[in-house]
C-alpha cells in the first residue's frame, strides 16, 4: 500500500474516532473475534496459534534441560522471543530481532514471569546441574494489529498446552511426559492505543497507524497488575492510564474464559 | 562447530541399528501401512496470510508448511535489482518448535543451501522477465517437520505463487524418493529416513514438461536404482501437482466465504 | 540463552529469603535512612563532554551516569532521515564494570529495549518537527549502577539535551517508584528491588503538563497501589525536575570557569 | 573485465558450442589438466593443492579432539568449510560465506560423508567425552571455473594426506601421529554444466557464464553415486541427467587414478 | 567541525609547528596537564579516570575466576577492550569495535603484558580449572588527541587501583578482597606525532589531524621499552625514532610520579 | 575472551622453562645453524594467480604466504572513497590448518591490527595520488606458519604490488629481528621468540630511503639493543630486498614459459 493510501486512511481512522467510532463498528473497548487453534507442532512441547480479527500468531514451547545459573542453581526458567516473519507483513524483514520484536518479546516475558504463575523452584532437576528451561517463541504470521495482546495469549495458552518432559540417566527420555506445566495465574495482556483524544483497545493496523502512544497491561485472574509497558512517540495522562488499567481489568476477564 | 553438525543431523537422529528390520513387508506395505508408491497425505489451503500476494499452507504428513509471497515489487537494495528480469528471493525457514530439539532462531548453513537452491528452481518455473528490476519475494516457515521439509516448502510455495498471479511457465511440484531396506519407495518418513542404507533424493520438476528445477541426493545409490526412483518420483509428482490445482480451485470456488482473501481490504 | 537470562538478573541477584525483614520501620524510615518519599542523593553536573553539543554527568545514589548529545546534524544513512521531523536516537548502554559481575560488551535486549522507550518519550519532549531531516543522537553511558539506572540515565539526558539548547516541550524528569515488604516507596535501592514482593516502576513525565512519556512496571501490583505510586512519583520528580533545573543554571552561573563550554573552540 | 567484454564472451561460448566445440578445443566431457601438490602447511594434519587448468583450490585438515555429540557419543565428526577468498576472483569480497561457498562446502560434505568412506567409530576415543573432529577447510585461490570438482578432489586427497594425530592423559601429543587417515573408498565428484543443448564436463569461467544449469555427482569406486546437486536456474531433462551420470562414472575413473 | 575548517586548522597547526611553535604554546615535547581520579564505580575492582587536556578516557577493571587456558593452567590472564563511545567525538560511531579502538587496545594490552609488570602465576586459584582474569576496559569520554596514552596511563592507574577478590568453595566472595593487585613495574605509554619534520609530543586532535604519522612506546622505570607501535599513513627515519624514545625515556618519568 | 587470548598465544605456546638454553652457541650459530644476521631461506615466486592484476608466492623458512592484489579499481561503497587519491586496503589472513591450532575462520583482532598496520605502510610506499576515487585491494593469506608471518605477508605483498604495476616511491621489505637468551637476532623462528626474554620487532623500510614504515615490539629491550637491533635490521632487509627483485627478474624473464602471466586471457 502506497503511502499516500496510508495517509488517507490514518484520516479517516482519526475522524472516524473523533465522532465516537471506528471503522469496523467495534467499541472502543471491544476487542475484534478471538480464535485459538492448539496442536500446531507434534515437535513442541506446547503450542498455539491465536487469531484476532485477521492478526495471526503462533507460539511454540520447547522445554530442555539446560545448566541453571549460578546464583540460582536450584531454578528452572523461561525464555521469551519473537520473530516477526516477513510472511507476516511487507514490512517486515528477514534478519536480527528488530527493536519493536525485542520489546514485544520482553513485555510478554515480564507479563508472565512477574505475575509469579510459574513455581521455578519445581523445574529443578538436579541442583547446579540441570533445570529445565522453557523456551517460547513468538512468530507473527499476519500483523493487523496488536500482536502484543496476540501474542501474550498464544503464550500463555501454549504455556498451558505444554508437556512436561521425562528425564532419566543424564538425558531428556524421548516421547514421554509427565503431565502439563503447571501455572498458577493467567496473566493476560491488554493493550490500548491512544488515538486522537481516545483510548481504544485492540487497534487494527489501520488504527496502530493513527495512535499517538501505546499502553499495554499484563491483568492475573486476582486483578493484580503483573507489567506495564508503554509505548509509542507520544504521552498519556494519569487519567488516561487509569482508564486503560479499567478497560484491562473487564477485557482481561473475557478474553481468559476463552483460553 | 556443534551448530553446524547439528543441523545435518536434523534429520538423522536415533540411526541405530535396524539392521533387522523390515520397510516394507510381504503384502507390500510399509510401516506406516503406505505401499512403495504412495506419499503420506497431504491437505493444501490456499490464501491463508491476507497481508501477503499470495499464500498457502499445506500438511504433508506430519509436516506442516505456510508460505507466503509479496511481490513483484520494487528491488531493494536498488542496487541488488537486474534491469531485464525479477530477481527470486526464496527463504526456508524452520520454527523453532518444529523439531524434536529446539533449532537456533539464527538460519543455519542448512537453511541457505535450501534457499538457494530453491530460489533457482522457483527461477526457472517464473516469468521473471515480465518484471524487470523487481522483487519477488517467497518466504517459507515449517512449522513441524518429519522428513521431507524442503520440498514440502516448495510444492506449498508454488501454490502461494500462483496465488498471487505471478505467471509461470508451469507449477513446480515435488517428492522426495529414495530407498530404506533396499527398496526405492516415495515419500520417506523420518523413521525411513533413518534406515541404516537409506538414501534421500528430493526432486522437483515442472510438471507438465518434466524438466527437473531442483534435484539432491544423499545416500549410496546405484544407476540402475536412480532410474527407478526417478520414474517413481514423476508419477508421484504428478498426484502432488493434481493436489495443488485442486486447492487453487477450491479457493476461487470459495471465493464469497473467505473476505480476507477478496482483496478488498488489503493494505 | 544464557545471555539473555542473565541480563533479565541484573539487577535481581541474591533475592533470598528476606521474608522477614522489615523495609520501613516504625520510625518510617528504611535501611538506608531514607523515608517512603525520599529520593537517594542526586548530584548533576552540566557540560562535562567539550566535543559534545550538549553534555552532563549525574550520581543518584550509587548509580553514575554520562550523557552527550549530538545534533541536530545529518541523518546517515540518508534513506533514514525523515523530511518532516528530526529522528532522535537514544543509545542506552551500561560499562562493562558498572555491574557487580561484568557486562557484555556487546549491547543486549535490555539495552535495546531501554532505548527504544526512551527514544520515544524524547521525541515527544522535543520539538522534532523543527528540524526536519536532520537526527539528534543522544548517548547515555551507565558508569555504576545500583537499580534505576533507566531514570537515571533518562534524567542525565534531560540535562544534555537542554544544555545543547535543542527546544523541548518541558525536561523530562523521571523517577523509579514501587513496593517493597508491603510499602509504596520512592526510588528503590537494589537491595528493596530485590525484596520478595518487589514491584519497580519506572516512570518519566514532562514536569509542567504531567504527561506520562515513559512508564514500565514489574510485579504484582493492584490498582489502589497504582494510584499511591504514581502520587508519590510525580512528587519526587518535581523535586528530580528542580536539581536539573538547578545544575543547568549552575553551569550558566559559573560560564568563566568552565572555557571547555563557551563553544569557542569547538571542533 | 566490464560486462560488455563478458557478454561478448559468453556469445562466443554458446557460439562454438553449437558448433560442437569449445573455446580451449576439449571434448565436451573432457577435464582440463589435473595436478595436484602436497605438503602445504606442516602445521595442517593433511593438505592438498588441485589445479584444474587455472583453477587452483587448496584445502587443509586439522584433526583436533571434540566432545561428541550426545545422540553418538562414540562417533567422530567431519566438518566442511569452504571460503572463496578475494584473492581468487575480483567477483568475490571478503566477509561471511556467501550461500554459493556454503553450496559448495556442503555438496562436498555429502560427497564424502554419504560415501561412507569414513567409519566415525574409529574415531572415538572416549565414549561422550572426546572424539576426533575432521574440519576439511577449502580455500580458493584461482577461480577459473568448476570450483567445485576442484574442491572435492583436493578434499579427498587431503584427508588420504592427513595423519591421525596421538591423544594421551587428556591432550593431544604434539608431534606425534598413529598413522594415515584410513579411507574406505575415494569418491569423486564430477560437475557438468548445460550450455545450450550440451552437457559438457569442467567448465572454465567463461563456460560457466554461458551455463543454464549445473549438476554435480559424487561417485565411488565401486559404481555407486553418494551425492547429487543441481544447481544454476536452469532446469535438466531426465535424459540430460542420465548423460551426466554416465559421464561421470567414466571421467571419475580417470580423475581417481590421479589422487 | 566542516570539513573546509578542518583543513584551515590543519594549516595553521603545520604553519605554528614550522615557525618551532604549537598553538596552545606548549613545547615539542611537553604534556597537556594530566589529572586522575579514582572511584567511578564501586562495582569495579577497579577504575580511573584520565584527563589530559580536554581528552578524558575511564578506564574499569573486572577481576574474575575463568578456566585457564589448556597450554597454562596455572596462570592468570589480562583482556584489554576499548570503546571508543560515540560520547567521545562526534567522529565516533556505535558499533563493533574499529580497527582504531582494537589497536590502541592491542597497544596498551602490550605495553603492560610485556613489561612482565604481572605475575600470573600468582592469580592462579586451581591449577587447570579457576584462575582470575583481569578484563581492562577503556571508555573514550572525551577525544581531543593523544587518546592512546590517555588510555594506557588509565589502565596501569586502574590496575594499581584494584582489590584483588576472594574465592571460597567454588565461588568469589562477594565484597571482600585480599588486598589490592601486585604490579612490579609501572609501564607508561608516550607516544609522539610527526607533523611536518617536528617530532611532538601529545598531540590534541586538531595536531593528530595535521600529522603524517604517529609512534607509541612503552616505558617501565628501569628504562626498558616494552612495547612500540607505529601508525599513521606516513614514516618515521631511524633517526627520528630515536628521538622520540629519549622523549619517552624523559616523559615518562614525569608522567610516572602522577599515578 | 578464550578466543582473544588464543589469538595473543598464537605464536607463544609452550614457553617452559628454557633459561638454560643457549640460543647462540659460542661457534655463533643459531640451533638451526643461522648466524645472528642469518634470515632463514626465502624462495619467492611472482605471478601466481592469474585472475589478480598483480600475485606473489613466498616460502620465508616455515612460513607460506601468499598475495593477490586487485586495482586500482572503483571503490565501493562509493562513499568510502577518496577524491585525492587511491584507498589502501590490505587484508591478512591466516589460513584455519596453518597454525598447530585450527585457526578460527572468522578474522579475530590480531588480524585486524595487522591488516591496519600493514594498510598504512603502503599507503606510504604506493603512490596513491595517481590513482583518486579508485581502490587498491591487497590480500594476503598465510597457509603455513613458523613466526614472522606479519612480515613474510608484508615482503609478499610487495612483490604483488609491484607485479601489479602499481607505481610505488620504493618497494616495501622488512624483517623481524628481536632478542632470545641475551642475543639481539634476526628473523626469530617460533623456538627463538618463545624464549624466556624474548624481543620481537617486526620492522619494514622503504630500503632506498631507509624510511620505517611498519615498527612494532614487544617484549622488554633497552635503547642499546634497539640500535643494535635496527642496525642488524636494515642489513638484513637489504638482502631480503634483492630477493624481491630477483623473483620480479626472474619472472619477466621467464615470460614466454608463463603463459598465464601474460594478461592476454585475463577475465
Amino acid at each position: 500500500m502506497s503511502s499516500l493510501i496510508c495517509d488517507l486512511r490514518t484520516d479517516k481512522v482519526l475522524q472516524t474516532i473523533r465522532e465516537g467510532k471506528r471503522l469496523d463498528g467495534r467499541k472502543f473497548d471491544e476487542y475484534r473475534k478471538l480464535s485459538i487453534e492448539r496442536n500446531i507442532s507434534e515437535n513442541a512441547e506446547g503450542t498455539a496459534r491465536v487469531r484476532l480479527g485477521e492478526t495471526d500468531v503462533i507460539v511454540g514451547v520447547k522445554i530442555l534441560p539446560m545448566t541453571p545459573f549460578p546464583d540460582t542453581p536450584d531454578d528452572g526458567s523461561l525464555s521469551v522471543g519473537a520473530e516477526f516473519l516477513p510472511i507476516a507483513s511487507p514490512t517486515f524483514e528477514s534478519g536480527p530481532p528488530s527493536p519493536e520484536s525485542i520489546e514485544l518479546s520482553r513485555v510478554v516475558d515480564r507479563g508472565i514471569r512477574e505475575s509469579k504463575c510459574i513455581d521455578f523452584a519445581e523445574w529443578s532437576i538436579e541442583s547446579g546441574k540441570y533445570a529445565w528451561n522453557a523456551f517460547v517463541d513468538i512468530y507473527a504470521i499476519n500483523h493487523d494489529g496488536n500482536l502484543f495482546d496476540a501474542a501474550a495469549i498464544a503464550s500463555i495458552t501454549a504455556l498451558l498446552d505444554s508437556k512436561m518432559p521425562k528425564f532419566e540417566d543424564g538425558k531428556v527420555v524421548k516421547g514421554e511426559f509427565k503431565g502439563k506445566v503447571k501455572l498458577s495465574r493467567k496473566p493476560i495482556l491488554c493493550t490500548v492505543s491512544k488515538i486522537g483524544n481516545a483510548i481504544v483497545s485492540d487497534a487494527t493496523f489501520a488504527e496502530e497507524r493513527a495512535q499517538s502512544a501505546r499502553f499495554s497491561v499484563a491483568v492475573t485472574e486476582d486483578e493484580y497488575f503483573s507489567a506495564f509497558q508503554k509505548g509509542g512517540l507520544g504521552s498519556f495522562t494519569a487519567s488516561e492510564i487509569d482508564t486503560a488499567l479499567d478497560t484491562a481489568l473487564k477485557n482481561s476477564k473475557e478474553l481468559r474464559k476463552l483460553i | 562447530m556443534a551448530t553446524k553438525k547439528k543441523e545435518e543431523k536434523e534429520s538423522k537422529k536415533e540411526s541405530k541399528s535396524k539392521e533387522n528390520l523390515e520397510y516394507v513387508n510381504k503384502q507390500g506395505k510399509r510401516l506406516d501401512g503406505r505401499t512403495v508408491d504412495e506419499t503420506r497425505p497431504i491437505k493444501i489451503k490456499v490464501g491463508v496470510v491476507p497481508n501477503a500476494d499470495g499464500s498457502a499452507y499445506l500438511e504433508w504428513g506430519q509436516n506442516k508448511v505456510i508460505a507466503a509471497v509479496y511481490g513483484p515489487r520494487e528491488c531493494l537494495p536498488k542496487h541488488t535489482a537486474n534491469p531485464y528480469k525479477a530477481m527470486v528471493r526464496y527463504t526456508y525457514r524452520m520454527a523453532t518448535f518444529s523439531v524434536p530439539d529446539r533449532k537456533n532462531p539464527r538460519p543455519g548453513r542448512r537453511d541457505v543451501e535450501i534457499s538457494k537452491v530453491s530460489s533457482e528452481a522457483f527461477e526457472r518455473a517464473i516469468f521473471t522477465e515480465k518484471f524487470p528490476n523487481t522483487a519477488i519475494d517467497i518466504y517459507v516457515e515449517v512449522l513441524d517437520s518429519n522428513a521431507g521439509t524442503r520440498i514440502a516448502a516448495l510444492t506449498t510455495a508454488a501454490v502461494a505463487v500462483a496465488d498471487a498471479g505471478i505467471p509461470m511457465r508451469d507449477m513446480i511440484a515435488g517428492v522426495a524418493v529414495g530407498k530404506a531396506g533396499g527398496n526405492i519407495i516415495v515419500d520417506l518418513n523420518k523413521y525411513e529416513e533413518d534406515a541404516p542404507d537409506a538414501v534421500d533424493i528430493p526432486i522437483a520438476i515442472l510438471p507438465n514438461s518434466e524438466e527437473i528445477v531442483l534435484l539432491q541426493m544423499d545416500g549410496l545409490l546405484s544407476k540402475k536404482e536412480w532410474v527407478e526412483a526417478r520414474t517413481k518420483a514423476f508419477a508421484a509428482i504428478k498426484k502432488v501437482h493434481e493436489l495443488q490445482k485442486q486447492a487453487l480451485l477450491e479457493k476461487y470456488k470459495n471465493f464469497e466465504s473467505t473476505p480476507s482473501n477478496d482483496g478488498s481490504d488489503k493494505q
